[in-house]
């Protein structure tokens, strides 16, 4: 009696969590994904290659600010310091030391990790409201430090970095777009397969430990202060390794391309794809590069106001983002099955 | 006071080394105050392996904030509270499931967004050695980690009878399944000690029977030692090995179930007319 | 010396406006338990309409005070139409509905009203208070009326039972709605008070920085600032606070060398979240003590 | 002559490209792009240029130069048009800078006035508009020579580009006294609520001279708080902020008294013009074709004038309608008087020469309007 | 005797979960009811059926007004205090404050600084404890100021979950005859829910008794009590 339910619940781990995708889905999802974005390249104008870039782009540096807010419960409105940090580092490399762009992504990565980790130990005393203002300051603050006299000689101040856009190597047959694309979606695969690892690992139930109930985490045994400060270093690495990309395909930084809009669009794009969810900040991504577009389609003068309404509907559509939604249909879609198949 | 207390220590430490039997742990004038208010007063007691102390006493007695000096979430203002012969004072909350102590929480303070399997396997992170880095990268041994976790979380779910509900949301559950997930959690980092906050709580009379059994087995096949903090005397009285009672957080009464039962002070601060 | 004193004056002025704000931020917060980041966006709306009523001719203080009551619908309705649907929907969602609120409002003014700058008259008159022209005669109002703010924020949180009904909602809806609180309409109340609130900050903060629809963008960021380095908890805490970071900000600009004065924003803000690393609940809240 | 066709150009249209900051921080300047396309509209209702219509395709970009990275690959790669104009603002024109040029697509125009924009060597595809505001520092910086050799001048400046250049016109043209002669620099960040902390700085360092380097917002807050405080120097305020109707009415006519600025378009205001057939042409333009612009305001004059400035550039294209020609073009546009700019002052360009404005008018505030005063001056950086 | 409040048919949801299945239940005018189950059988899930704060179809009706459907605030400005499980103690507000929410829905400052002092004679302990942060109250302590804010409302009807819950055997004894009281000397009305099936059935006139969201029985409360089937499959004692 006992080992028959027992063979029965344990299950494959895909199964885990009532109402979720089956394998058999999830394979076919998956497969589909990798076929559409193979050809994405050859079939597209460099253009629309180039805003698929970009919103993975920004799809990497939401799932970032996932695993620290989603994931870990630490609010942050403060991500695009981190992307600017990123986005300079990598310019800093290869305009001023010729350094070549493959090594500009670690070198963000890790100059981000610390400046995250840093900035995460006086987070630690901070709870939500008080961390959300604090890392609200610190997207205030970061266009005028880039652009502080100070550091002017390598940020270039107000003025920024011009970068050349890299070109593809062994001569392989792409343009500059193409390259920069494909260059994107293997860095992506690596972090997204990192982040899902991540997720479903013992550190990732720590983290959301923490999130749920920091006192019992710690009687756990989870050390919540340190796992809090490396989530937010390596929430900041994510967003630090988008931002080298992101100043690779603009090929241009400046201080204005990181005021706290930038800020407000990555926490926008995490709440629109699912708080929490891996494969919802794709949706993110896309949300926050083509939504301003669509927006503006429809009034010029009120495409701010336009903008909101449809941030508002989404909101209204899936409160908790496009990951709740699908995961609704499918509990729904399952839930019907197992009814008809009675 | 204070040279009287430092003999007094003196003594039983001297004593526990001559013995083998040394207290698994021992709580010496441990007292912690909010304020004006006291809530601990010079409480000590000492308890041996494998046995079962039942913690009583009238609601605001100190109980709970005597489990959370374990924890470490309040630390005394004076006085000292050895584990195994070393002072836990010295380590921070999280350094506690590592040294085998384990607890459950009087007012549930489980991962709510968890299932009920993630719950106890987060319950074992201190069995676990892996970081952020090798989880991420999902090195093999790592993997290797992870099945056996897991393998002590289901053998515990079993254990617990909570296989049907492993793949619940735990904040779904009714009441008396929470608190038993929130046993199985604290059993996953194998303890050595275990510090139980009303666990009847919300149980019916059967299943606080077969609780109490549970409890009984779990000391005996899992060679847990337990304090146990309970409201209901039946289940105190039937299962405990030793029982203090507290009162305005004054130890008032220590000694067998029976003994304690029978003194005067705890009828007339405690049990009342209904004993049971 | 002179230049200290004049620098703590001004601070103390433009600190006046911080403190304004900071009121309404603290208002909301202790009614919905969160910040409102479109609270800026709604205070320059109503300004807006305030400047409306007087180009139409009516008299200042009427329109100061049917502005007061129309924000006060105004933000009753919001609550009602846009944030209703959200009930259910987890707290970042609401953020999110902030931020479109926010981006709607802002856009809306500048379709009516456009972008160029406008004056907005002060009921206090435009000469200074003092002879050295240390502070203006609108400053000192201003001051005085964020004072006059205080006190009713004071007497409504601590000494009527509608406060503590708003404050018990916000904290557990739940629980509020057994204890037979109206838990929609409280927080309906607290957004109609908070408008009313950051309306009347709009009129006094709109003769200062001008009337535009971004005028409340950076200021609002003060109000936080000084509302959490106050303490969230606290109207009194908050003005304070709102006055601190105002002459905290100047005599940075003022006196710590290059930095100080490129960066006097950035100084501010890290001042605030040292003050914070310290006193995690704000120099005047109330620390909140979790057990388990 | 043969019908010569570049991309976005065909017997019917003529595409050109812009990006605006329709929403945003930055958004007044929105007004604009608004004003070109009511132009172009009017244009097309007359009948187009050379038979054309204008098929004007206006983005928004947010002020943030990835936007404006994104928009402008748009306008090029996708609606393909002939040539990207008055792309508005300095980092968002960076950002293009290079994509533009290796493009070859015309950037044609843009809405800032760094000196940058005119380097036709190694930047044949950009060219800026209105004048620079290195030259126009420089400007202030000769009328000081002259009238003040020992004022103590303090500098309000923005704290980006924009302010930056200003102050390095005037120190250039102050040469070896701008170490004497400036005695405070006050930056302030478009964030900051108000400027009054730095006005005080500058009173208290007995400066005598105000050069006022602001956006119409802090330009206005500065001028009221000099007054209020009781300062009241040689005040010096930039073109970019001297607007009557959007700037010194709100600061208050009276504080706004004996101001000096340049000037180089008719102030939309000013009654000087009521009689002046170009004002009435625009008058007349606005009240058609733009009737809720806003005809206080300064912008609303450069986006028309600037769009006729274009509608000449591809009336001399005549039917070559390549790059390579509206580039030719726009660099050969002789003694052009645009019907709001002021009397003499004309657009000039060559196969060197970039900057299409070079020259600027002083004048004063008399507490009603402006009067010009002085010669017309060029402060002659780059060219 | 008239029925206080009736319930036919109820059926309640989570979301998509359906978790009672259709059952009748009514409460006497005046009357103690129980209402008794093992874990999980739905006992919480009624009590939130009634007040509104969950999704339900069939019918309820209070003091014969329709209440199905109505928002939880309004069924409870009807005379009808829930003791939530769990305890709801607003924890950021002081232990007297907690008590002055419990009498939002009344005025009369006198009467209700009376009444708080009544509770206080009740539950000492809260007077102690008066401008404590509810929050940091023991868990026993909370739960009397659970029922002594739902006292506060001066209701016709109580709802109490578990209302022994946490609470040592001299306070549980003295609780149940302070419900005792009230319910004599103030006519309220009660629908008790309790594991201790003995202490509630003592006290109770009528009873229920419910499996998996179904009734599996009901009656007077001592005939339940002495059917020795009963006692032995549901009850346990
Ligand atoms: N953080 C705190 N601040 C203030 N007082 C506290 C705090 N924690 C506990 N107390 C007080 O200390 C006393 C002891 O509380 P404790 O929780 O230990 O009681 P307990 O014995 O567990 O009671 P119960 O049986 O009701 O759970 C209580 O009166 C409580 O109000
Ligand atoms: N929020 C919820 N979402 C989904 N299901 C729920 C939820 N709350 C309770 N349930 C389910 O409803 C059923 C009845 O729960 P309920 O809490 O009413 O039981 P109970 O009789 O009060 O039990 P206990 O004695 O443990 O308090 C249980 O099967 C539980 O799993
Ligand atoms: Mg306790
Ligand atoms: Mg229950």
């Amino acid at each position: 009696m006992m080992l028959r339910r027992t063979i029965e619940t344990r299950g494959p781990p895909a199964a885990e969590v009532a109402g979720m995708a089956t394998p058999a889905w999830r394979v076919i999802v998956f497969v589909l994904g990798i076929v559409v974005l193979a050809t994405i390249p050859f079939v597209l104008k460099n253009f629309y290659i180039f805003q698929i870039t970009l919103a993975v782009i920004y799809a990497i540096a939401i799932l970032g600010l996932n695993l620290l807010t989603g994931f870990n419960g630490q609010f942050s409105l403060g991500h695009s310091a981190f992307y600017a940090i990123g986005a300079y580092t990598a310019a800093i490399m290869m305009d001023g030391f010729d350094i070549s762009y493959i090594w500009t992504l670690p070198a963000a990565a890790m100059v981000c990790f610390v400046f995250g980790f840093l900035f995460g130990l006086p987070a630690l005393r901070l709870e939500n409201i008080y961390l959300a203002l604090a890392t609200f300051a610190l997207a205030i603050a970061i266009p005028q430090v880039l652009k502080s006299s100070l550091v002017e000689h390598w940020t270039g101040g107000v003025q920024g970095i011009s970068i050349i856009k890299p070109d593809a190597p062994f001569g392989l047959p792409l343009n500059s777009d193409q390259w920069l694309y494909v260059y994107t979606i293997l860095v992506a695969v690596v972090m997204y397969v990192g982040a899902h690892n991540l997720v479903k690992s013992r550190t990732g139930r720590a983290l959301i430990a923490i999130r749920d109930h920091p006192i019992a985490a710690s009687a756990m045994g989870i050390n919540v202060s340190l796992y809090k400060s490396l989530t937010f270093g390596v929430s900041a690495l994510y967003t630090g390794v988008a931002g080298a990309l992101g100043a690779l395909a603009i090929s241009f930084v400046a201080p204005d391309s990181f005021t706290f809009q930038l800020a407000v669009a990555l926490f926008v794009g995490l709440v629109v794809g699912g708080v929490a969810s891996i494969s919802g900040t794709l949706f993110g991504g896309l949300f926050v590069l083509f939504v301003p577009n669509i927006a503006e389609h429809f009034s010029k003068g009120l495409a701010g106001a336009v903008y909101g309404v449809i941030l508002l509907l989404v909101i209204y559509l899936m409160p908790t983002g496009a990951a709740g939604l699908v995961r609704l249909i499918v509990s729904r879609l399952v839930q019907q099955g197992r009814a008809s198949g009675r | 006071m204070s040279a009287p207390a430092a003999v007094a220590i003196e003594v039983p430490r001297a004593a526990a080394r001559a013995m083998t039997a040394a207290p698994l742990i021992d709580v010496r004038d441990v007292c912690v105050r909010f304020g004006g208010i006291v809530a601990l007063d010079c409480v000590s007691f000492t308890l041996p392996e494998r046995e079962l102390l039942g913690l009583i006493g009238p609601n605001g007695a100190g109980k709970t904030t005597l489990f959370n000096c374990f924890s470490r979430l309040y630390t005394p203002v004076s006085g000292d509270i050895l584990f195994e012969g070393q002072s836990i004072l010295s380590r921070p909350p999280h350094r506690i499931a590592d040294i085998g102590i384990g607890r459950t929480f009087q007012n549930l303070a489980l991962f709510r967004t968890m299932s009920v399997l993630d719950n106890v396997r987060v319950g074992s992170h201190p069995l676990g050695r892996s970081d952020f880095l090798s989880n991420a990268l999902k090195l093999p041994w790592t993997v290797r980690e992870e099945k056996s976790l897991a393998d002590i979380a289901w053998e515990l779910i079993d254990f617990l009878d909570l296989g049907e509900v492993a793949h619940r949301r735990v904040a779904d559950l009714p009441f008396g399944m929470q608190k038993r997930v929130e046993l199985a959690r604290a059993l996953a980092a194998r303890p050595k000690l275990l510090l139980l906050d009303e666990p009847a709580g919300g149980l019916n009379h059967t299943e606080i029977h077969g609780l109490g059994e549970l409890i009984r087995r779990i000391r005996d096949e899992r060679r847990v030692t337990i304090l146990l903090v309970e409201h209901h005397m039946s289940m105190v009285m039937s299962i405990c090995d030793k029982v203090v009672a507290l009162d305005f957080g004054k130890k008032i009464a220590e000694g067998t179930p029976a003994e304690v039962q029978r003194n005067e002070d705890v009828i007339l601060a405690y049990l009342g007319t209904t004993k049971k | 010396m002179e230049l200290f004193l004049h620098q703590v004056l001004a601070g103390l002025a433009t600190g006046g406006i911080y403190a304004c704000m900071a009121l309404a931020v603290v208002m909301i917060y202790q009614a919905i338990d969160h910040l409102n980041f479109a609270q800026g966006e709604m205070a320059m709306f109503s300004t807006f309409i305030a400047w409306q009523l007087i180009q139409w001719g009516l008299p200042y203080w009427l329109a100061f005070g049917a502005t007061i009551a129309i924000s006060f619908v105004a933000g009753v309705a919001i609550e009602r139409v846009v944030l209703k649907p959200l009930h259910n929907a987890p707290v970042l969602s609401h953020v999110v509905a902030f931020i479109a609120l926010l981006a709607i409002l802002n856009s809306a003014a500048g379709f009516i009203w456009d972008y160029t700058i406008k004056s907005f008259p002060t009921p206090f008159g435009n000469g200074p208070l003092f002879e050295q022209g240390l502070m203006s005669k609108h400053d000192g109002g201003m001051i005085a009326v964020t004072l006059l703010m205080l006190a009713f924020l004071y007497l409504f949180f601590r000494h009527t039972r509608i406060g503590l009904a708003m404050r018990a909602a916000a904290a557990n809806p739940e629980s509020a709605r057994l204890a037979g609180i109206r838990v929609g309409w409280m927080t309906a109340l607290g957004w109609g008070m908070a408008a009313a609130i950051g309306s009347v900050a709009g009129m006094l903060i709109a003769p200062v920085v001008f009337l535009e629809p971004n005028m409340m963008l950076s200021i609002l960021l003060y109000g936080f600032a000084g509302a959490v380095v106050g303490g969230l908890t606290s109207p009194g805490g908050a003005v304070l606070g709102g006055f601190l970071v105002g002459i905290v900000e100047n005599l940075a600009g003022t006196y710590i060398p290059v930095v100080g004065r490129e960066m006097k924003l950035t100084i501010a803000l890290f001042i605030i979240v040292a003050v914070l690393c310290v006193k995690p609940s704000g120099l005047f809240g109330r620390p909140i003590v979790t057990r388990v | 002559a043969e019908k010569k066709y570049g991309p976005g150009a065909s017997d019917t249209e003529i595409k050109v490209g812009n990006t605006m900051p329709y929403s945003g921080p930055a958004s007044a300047y929105g007004l604009i792009g608004k004003s070109i396309e009511a132009y172009y509209k009017k244009i097309n209702a007359e009948g187009g240029v050379n038979g054309r219509k204008i098929n004007f395709i206006s983005y928004d970009d947010a002020y943030s130069p990835p936007k404006t990275v994104e928009q402008v690959r748009k306008l090029v790669e996708s609606d393909e048009v002939l040539l990207v104009f008055q792309p508005l603002g300095t980092p968002s024109n960076s950002a293009i800078h290079k994509y533009m040029n290796a493009k070859k697509v015309p950037q044609l125009f843009v809405a800032t006035g760094a000196t940058k924009w005119g380097d036709p060597k190694n930047f044949p595809w950009t060219m800026g508009w209105q004048p620079n505001y290195q030259s126009e520092g420089r400007i202030y910086a000769e009328y000081l020579m002259k009238n003040r050799p020992q004022g103590k001048i303090g500098i309000l400046f923005q704290n980006d580009d924009y302010g930056k250049d200003y102050v390095k016109g005037m120190k250039d043209g102050l040469g070896d006294k701008a170490k004497t002669m400036i005695v405070s620099e006050q930056p302030y960040e478009t964030s900051d609520p108000t400027v009054d902390s730095q006005i005080i700085n500058l009173k208290s360092s007995s400066a005598d001279v105000f050069f006022n380097v602001t956006t119409p917002k802090f330009a206005a807050q500065a001028i009221k708080k000099a007054h209020e405080i009781g300062w009241t120097p040689l005040h010096l305020l930039n073109n970019v902020s001297n607007s009557v109707g959007s700037v010194l009415k709100p600061a208050g006519l009276d504080a706004s008294k004996d101001i000096l600025s340049t000037a180089y378009l008719k102030d939309p205001t000013d009654s000087t013009w009521d009689n002046d057939p170009g004002k009435k042409d625009w008058l007349a333009f606005m009240d058609k074709y733009f009737p809720e612009g806003d005809k206080t305001s300064s912008f609303t004059v450069y986006g028309y004038s600037v769009a006729q400035t274009l509608l000449q550039v591809l009336k001399q294209c005549g039917d070559d309608l390549t790059r390579e020609n509206v580039m030719k073009q726009a660099a050969s546009l002789k003694d052009l008087q645009l019907a709001m700019a002021l009397p003499g002052i004309k657009i000039n360009t060559s196969e060197k020469d970039f900057f299409p404005f070079e020259q600027m008018q002083m004048q004063k505030f008399n507490g009603e309007r402006w009067e010009l005063f002085g010669p017309i001056m060029s402060g002659e950086v780059g060219s | 005797m008239s029925k206080l409040l009736e319930a036919r048919a109820l059926c309640a949801f989570y979301g998509a979960t359906q978790v009672l299945f259709g059952f009748d239940l009514s409460i006497e005018e005046g009357g103690i009811t129980t209402l008794l189950g093992a874990n999980g059988a739905g006992k919480t899930t009624t009590l939130r059926a009634l007040c509104g704060m969950v999704r339900t179809t069939g019918d309820i009706r209070f003091d014969g007004k329709a209440i199905r459907g109505r928002a939880t605030e309004d069924i409870v400005r009807l005379g009808i205090a829930h003791v939530p499980q769990g305890r709801g103690t607003f924890s950021r507000q002081t232990v007297e404050e907690n008590l002055e929410i419990g009498a939002m829905t009344r005025s009369g400052r006198a009467a209700i600084d009376a009444d708080i002092e009544r509770v206080y004679g009740y539950f000492p302990r809260l007077m102690e404890r008066r401008r404590q942060q509810a929050g940091t109250l023991s868990g026993g302590e909370q739960q009397m100021l659970a029922v002594g804010r739902a006292m506060m409302l001066r209701p016709r009807l109580m709802l109490l979950d578990e209302p022994s819950f946490g609470l040592a055997p001299l306070i549980v004894e003295e609780l149940f005859g302070i419900l005792r009281t009230l319910n004599q000397t103030e006519k309220v009305s009660m629908l008790v829910v309790e594991q201790n099936a003995a202490l509630a059935l003592d006290l109770a006139e009528e009873a229920y008794l419910i499996e998996t969201g179904e009734l599996v029985t009901s009656g007077p409360a001592r005939q339940l009590r002495d059917d020795e089937n009963i006692r032995r499959a549901y009850l346990g004692y």
